[in-house]
């Protein structure tokens, strides 16, 4: 008999499949949000429980989904790192859906809300999968989900520009799976396994004999390009922009805080447990990821100054952030990783907080999008107003707030690699004052005394309150207690 | 045995590259079955029935209907 | 004659290599949408073809094991893997190709056209 | 740099005139001088004149000729990309092992094991199957929760809701749709309909039924059905449909399907060792009749949402 924390991965994936299934037969949209809630809470607990019975004793563990072991069924691998990741995501889609939840009732059209919820839980599972599956098909699969369900979200909004973004995402994603898949496959018929494990130890000796080189050379492209497309790596960033900012707030905040993190991570485990960093370093990929997290980072970071737009702002800043996250894994070293994943947690809790403000802010002037529209909406809801100030401070990189320690731990995991020090550090301390120069405008116009009287004002949004608050709480906790969390990382990077 | 497979393989290529570029929507859709029908002879050559069945009835059956279905919902195409 | 010896030898994975540049051709450049959605299917069925063709073995027969034969059905039926994953690639492909076309649908009920190029326009007039 | 290219406007300037010149600027500049936070003299109760702000005039000339541009680069670009590609797809492709080969990596020890104790451990002769639904079952359970997605999303996409919802266009355009109904109802397709429907279903039944043992299974079997269905609809229209297929009936048993699915699997997964091997043996076919269920409800589904935007 096993301990009872190795069945919490299964456990919660089946639980985010039953309730879809279960949710898609309820008609009701207000119990289908407890439920969405429900199941959020809930597997958040059950994985801050395995957090906790795994960290003491350093522990990571597979778990046999079925009767067959390794090489012929399908396995899970849990260890700290992971449980890290998904109590995040699960408390991320948590807070979205109840700081979304007012315009949630206004976007979405009534009798398909309870759909909605079908597909938070499908998101939500799949990012279950991507972050504890052993096995690359599955992998694959799941990917899939998240694409569709990912989709489903966006165009929950039932508008034209959103249609188009929609199919914008849906074919690019549709092309990265396939990307991914072609690389699956090549992988199976180069080495026989399906399972990361075997996988990774038939690489071991194709490398050792020298066959197959050009193979696993193009393969490893494959993977980084394919989920590159999906996680907005910066020349295929297009479609991220109007997808997330096109949308529902719940939606915006779900997609850009741990949609776009779920298969970054599937990439950084494939590099650490199936290709090994020795093998990325040798091949150079590193370097090439590394330039294109600092493109994005840049990048991202101009064109967010020059919109005009404020949920578009967000989503522009979101690749300047996914640049963050993949000059994190350039460096190829496991200290640059561990500051990738920092920042994936760091990101998701900011930017979703930042986006159910911006939600709420905007309610606040009767839906209206745009930055200068927004003048003074802090006035009318404080929590708000400090939740998007604090969001944007901790994206700036303010000490005491989560975005400083990440910055921190990504200029200092630098100083291993020599040839990177440089181009790292400038590109932080540029794309900083990028940040500060759009965010801090964005701020003072929140918070500056309203022009006119302000359109319809939105009643009290007490489900806002709560998830504002939560968010506040969690960024300020991990701009202060940075060092256990990197703590968890570095033992969950040991273990993967 | 090796004739048929390469002659089925070019018709599949020449099926796929023909079918995206047909003038009329619907000769589209019926070049995309039969590419979907070769290759589910195709699956039978490789010994894999279940994927035969499966790409006839899936594949080229099911996902040609829904095809058609939309073309039928979308009168009015450019190239019409 | 090596080059056309390796060519024949490898004729599964060669068409398969073309199928798929062509539906990557067609998803990047046809301007119809329901064509480029053909173009996505062609892409994915190429990646199938190259799986099912690593799975073959000369000589051997489809994989149902016959009452009595499992002592050396090793080295009498093909390998399964390919052909399991391949029909659970089949099912995904039909599914993501019923969701992009009911996209389509709502798309030209919206705006009346599904030519990439035109809702490009009409998009960017609406900001 | 933008910042020193334009002295002495700073930013936060409060001087109402700073602004007010008509001169052409960057929006860099622009948003240097304050477009972004124009209301910061508001925040000190400092009247100001209201700034004229350069209006984004719609220029549909230029931006169809930016369009066409655009679209002339990304075809050069695309089609020099994939003929890359495709020259080093070929060269990766005709480097692995030669096609037919016993001897290459993929027909290991995986394999082997599948054919030899796949029939003794789960009961089924058919290999693939067994496969799919045992030993590598988590994907297969991934692929109908993608199916029941596809059909989730459709619905959303498509489901019309009660007519007062809709407007006059669609309303005119679902009367000419009901009109046209029977007329697609013509003689030879009811008779052969009468013939054939009745042989499909037998077929299905009989392809999923025997999935165990001969090549065949819930996905097939499920097409194989809902195909049938979707001929029977189509001759005989959708009241005839709707006495064995309403709304109702689908949920249900597109909602047991997947439940008995997931259930099943769960206990496979969860329940200790001992257990597990008992249900091996009698997993397979409980999990196929329920794949079939779910696949036809899900075929079926799209093709009516995608026909009437109901069920």
């Amino acid at each position: 008999m096993l301990p009872f924390y190795h069945y919490i991965p299964s456990v919660c994936i089946l639980l985010c499949l039953l309730s879809a299934i279960l949710l898609a037969a309820v008609r009701n949209g207000r119990a289908a949000f407890a439920a969405g809630i429900g199941l959020a809470a809930v597997t958040a607990v059950l994985s801050g429980v395995l957090l906790f019975m795994l960290m003491p004793a350093e522990e990571s563990f597979t778990f046999v989904m079925g009767h067959f072991p390794a090489p012929f069924g399908n396995e899970l691998k849990a260890g700290p790192l992971q449980a890290l990741l998904t109590m995040c995501f699960s408390l991320v889609v948590g807070l979205s859906l109840l700081g979304g939840w007012a315009d949630l009732k206004h976007d979405v059209q009534p009798d398909k809300l309870s759909l909605y919820f079908v597909m938070t839980s499908l998101t939500l599972a799949a990012l279950y999968v991507l972050t504890y599956t052993n096995d690359m098909f599955t992998g694959y699969v799941f990917i899939e989900i998240s694409t569709l369900s990912a989709c489903a979200l966006v165009m929950a909004k039932d508008r034209g520009p959103t249609l188009v973004a929609t199919l914008r995402y849906l074919f690019l994603s549709l092309l990265g799976s396939g990307l991914f898949l072609i690389g699956v496959v090549l992988l199976y018929s180069v080495t026989g396994h399906l399972l990361m494990k075997q996988v990774g130890q038939q690489i071991i000796v194709l490398r050792s004999t020298g066959r197959f080189g050009l193979q696993l050379a193009f393969i490893i492209g494959l993977f980084t390009a394919g989920l590159g497309v999906k996680s907005a790596m910066f020349p295929f960033h297009r479609w991220l922009p109007d997808a997330h900012s096109s949308t529902t707030t719940a939606s915006s905040a779900i997609l850009s805080g741990t949609v776009i993190k779920g298969t970054v991570i599937l990439l950084i485990i494939l590099f650490c447990r199936v290709f090994t960093l020795g093998m990325v370093n040798a091949l150079h990929i590193d370097d090439v990821v590394f330039a294109l997290g600092i493109m994005g980072m840049i990048f991202g970071s101009i064109s967010a100054i020059r919109e005009r737009q404020s949920k578009r702002m967000l989503a522009w800043s979101s690749i300047a952030q996914m640049g963050y996250i993949f000059t994190g894994i350039g460096l190829g070293t496991r200290a640059g990783i561990a500051a990738a994943c920092f920042h994936i947690l760091v990101h998701a809790t900011s930017k979703s907080m930042l986006f159910c403000c911006v939600g709420r802010l905007s309610a606040v002037n009767g839906h209206r999008k745009m930055l200068k529209e927004m003048q003074g909406t802090a006035r009318h809801d404080i929590l708000a107003g400090i939740g998007f100030t604090l969001g944007a401070l901790s994206m700036i990189g303010i000490p005491l707030l989560a975005g400083f320690a990440s910055k921190l731990y990504l200029a200092t995991s630098t100083m291993d690699s020599a040839s990177k020090t440089a181009a790292t550090l400038f590109a932080l301390a540029l794309s900083t004052v990028l940040n500060a120069l759009y965010y801090i405008p964005a701020i003072v116009t929140v918070w500056a005394y309203p022009e006119d009287a302000l359109i319809g004002r939105a009643p009290r949004d007490s489900a806002f309150t709560v998830s504002a608050a939560v968010s506040i709480a969690v960024v300020i906790l991990l701009g202060v207690a940075y060092a256990p969390v990197m703590h968890i990382i570095e033992v969950g990077l040991s273990l993967l | 045995m090796i004739y048929v497979e390469c002659i089925l393989l070019v018709l599949l290529i020449v099926c796929a590259i023909v079918a995206p570029l047909a003038r009329r929507g619907l000769s589209a859709v019926i070049l995309y079955m039969t590419f979907g029908l070769i290759l589910s002879v195709l699956w039978l050559v490789l010994e894999s029935p279940d994927l035969a069945i499966t790409e006839a009835a899936l594949g080229a059956g099911v996902t040609g209907i829904l095809f058609y279905v939309t073309l039928r919902k979308i009168k009015r195409t450019k190239d019409d | 004659m090596e080059l056309l010896k390796a060519l024949v030898e490898h004729r599964y994975a060669l068409t398969a290599s073309i199928l798929f540049v062509t539906g990557l051709m067609n998803l990047m450049q046809q301007r119809h949408l329901v064509r480029k959605v053909i173009g996505l299917n062609i892409m994915d069925a190429s990646i199938f073809l190259l799986l099912a063709s690593q799975g073959y073995v000369e000589g051997r027969a489809a994989p149902v094991v016959a009452a009595g034969m499992a002592e050396q059905a090793a080295e009498l039926y093909i390998n399964p893997v390919p052909s399991g994953l391949v029909l659970t690639g089949i099912v995904v492909s039909v599914s993501v190709s019923a969701f992009s076309l009911a996209l389509i649908q709502k798309i030209y009920r919206e705006y009346g056209t599904t030519d990439i190029k035109e809702l490009v326009h009409l998009v960017k007039r609406e900001d | 740099m933008g910042r020193q290219s334009t002295p002495r406007k700073n930013p936060w300037a409060l001087d109402p005139s700073a602004s007010g010149d008509g001169r052409k600027r960057s929006a860099f500049v622009d948003w240097v001088n304050g477009d972004r936070i124009l209301h910061l003299s508001a925040a000190l109760h400092e009247p100001r004149e209201r700034r004229k702000r350069p209006i984004l005039v719609f220029n549909e000339e230029k931006m169809a000729a930016q369009l066409v541009q655009f679209f002339r680069r990304y075809h050069m670009a695309t089609t020099l990309m994939c003929a890359v590609l495709l020259v080093i797809f070929a060269w990766v492709v005709i480097t692995l092992p030669r096609f037919g080969d016993s001897a290459a990596p993929a027909n290991n020890e995986l394999p082997a094991v599948y054919l030899t104790e796949g029939p003794v451990e789960t009961g089924a002769d058919n290999a693939v199957t067994a496969m799919i639904f045992t030993y590598r079952g988590f994907d297969t359970l991934g692929e109908s929760c993608v199916l029941f997605l596809a059909l989730s999303s459709v619905m959303m996409l498509l489901r019309r809701e009660d007519g007062s919802m809709l407007s006059a266009q669609e309303r005119t355009a679902l009367a000419k749709a009901a009109a046209a109904e029977p007329k697609t109802r013509n003689y030879i397709i009811v008779q052969m309909s009468r013939i054939l429907v009745p042989f499909i279903f037998l077929y299905g039944l009989y392809v999923l039924l025997g999935g165990e043992s001969s090549p065949g299974g819930g996905f097939s079997a499920g097409a194989i059905l809902s195909a049938g269905i979707i001929l029977y609809r189509h001759a005989f229209g959708s009241e005839a449909t709707e006495r064995f297929m309403n709304e109702r009936v689908f949920v249900a048993v597109r909602t047991v399907g997947l439940c008995i699915y997931a259930v099943l699997f769960g206990a496979y997964i969860l329940l200790p060792d001992d257990v597990k091997s008992h249900l091996t043996a009698h997993l397979i076919m409980p999990i196929d009749v329920a794949v079939g269920m779910v696949v036809m409800c899900t075929m079926y589904g799209i093709y009516a949402l995608f026909i009437r935007g109901e069920i």
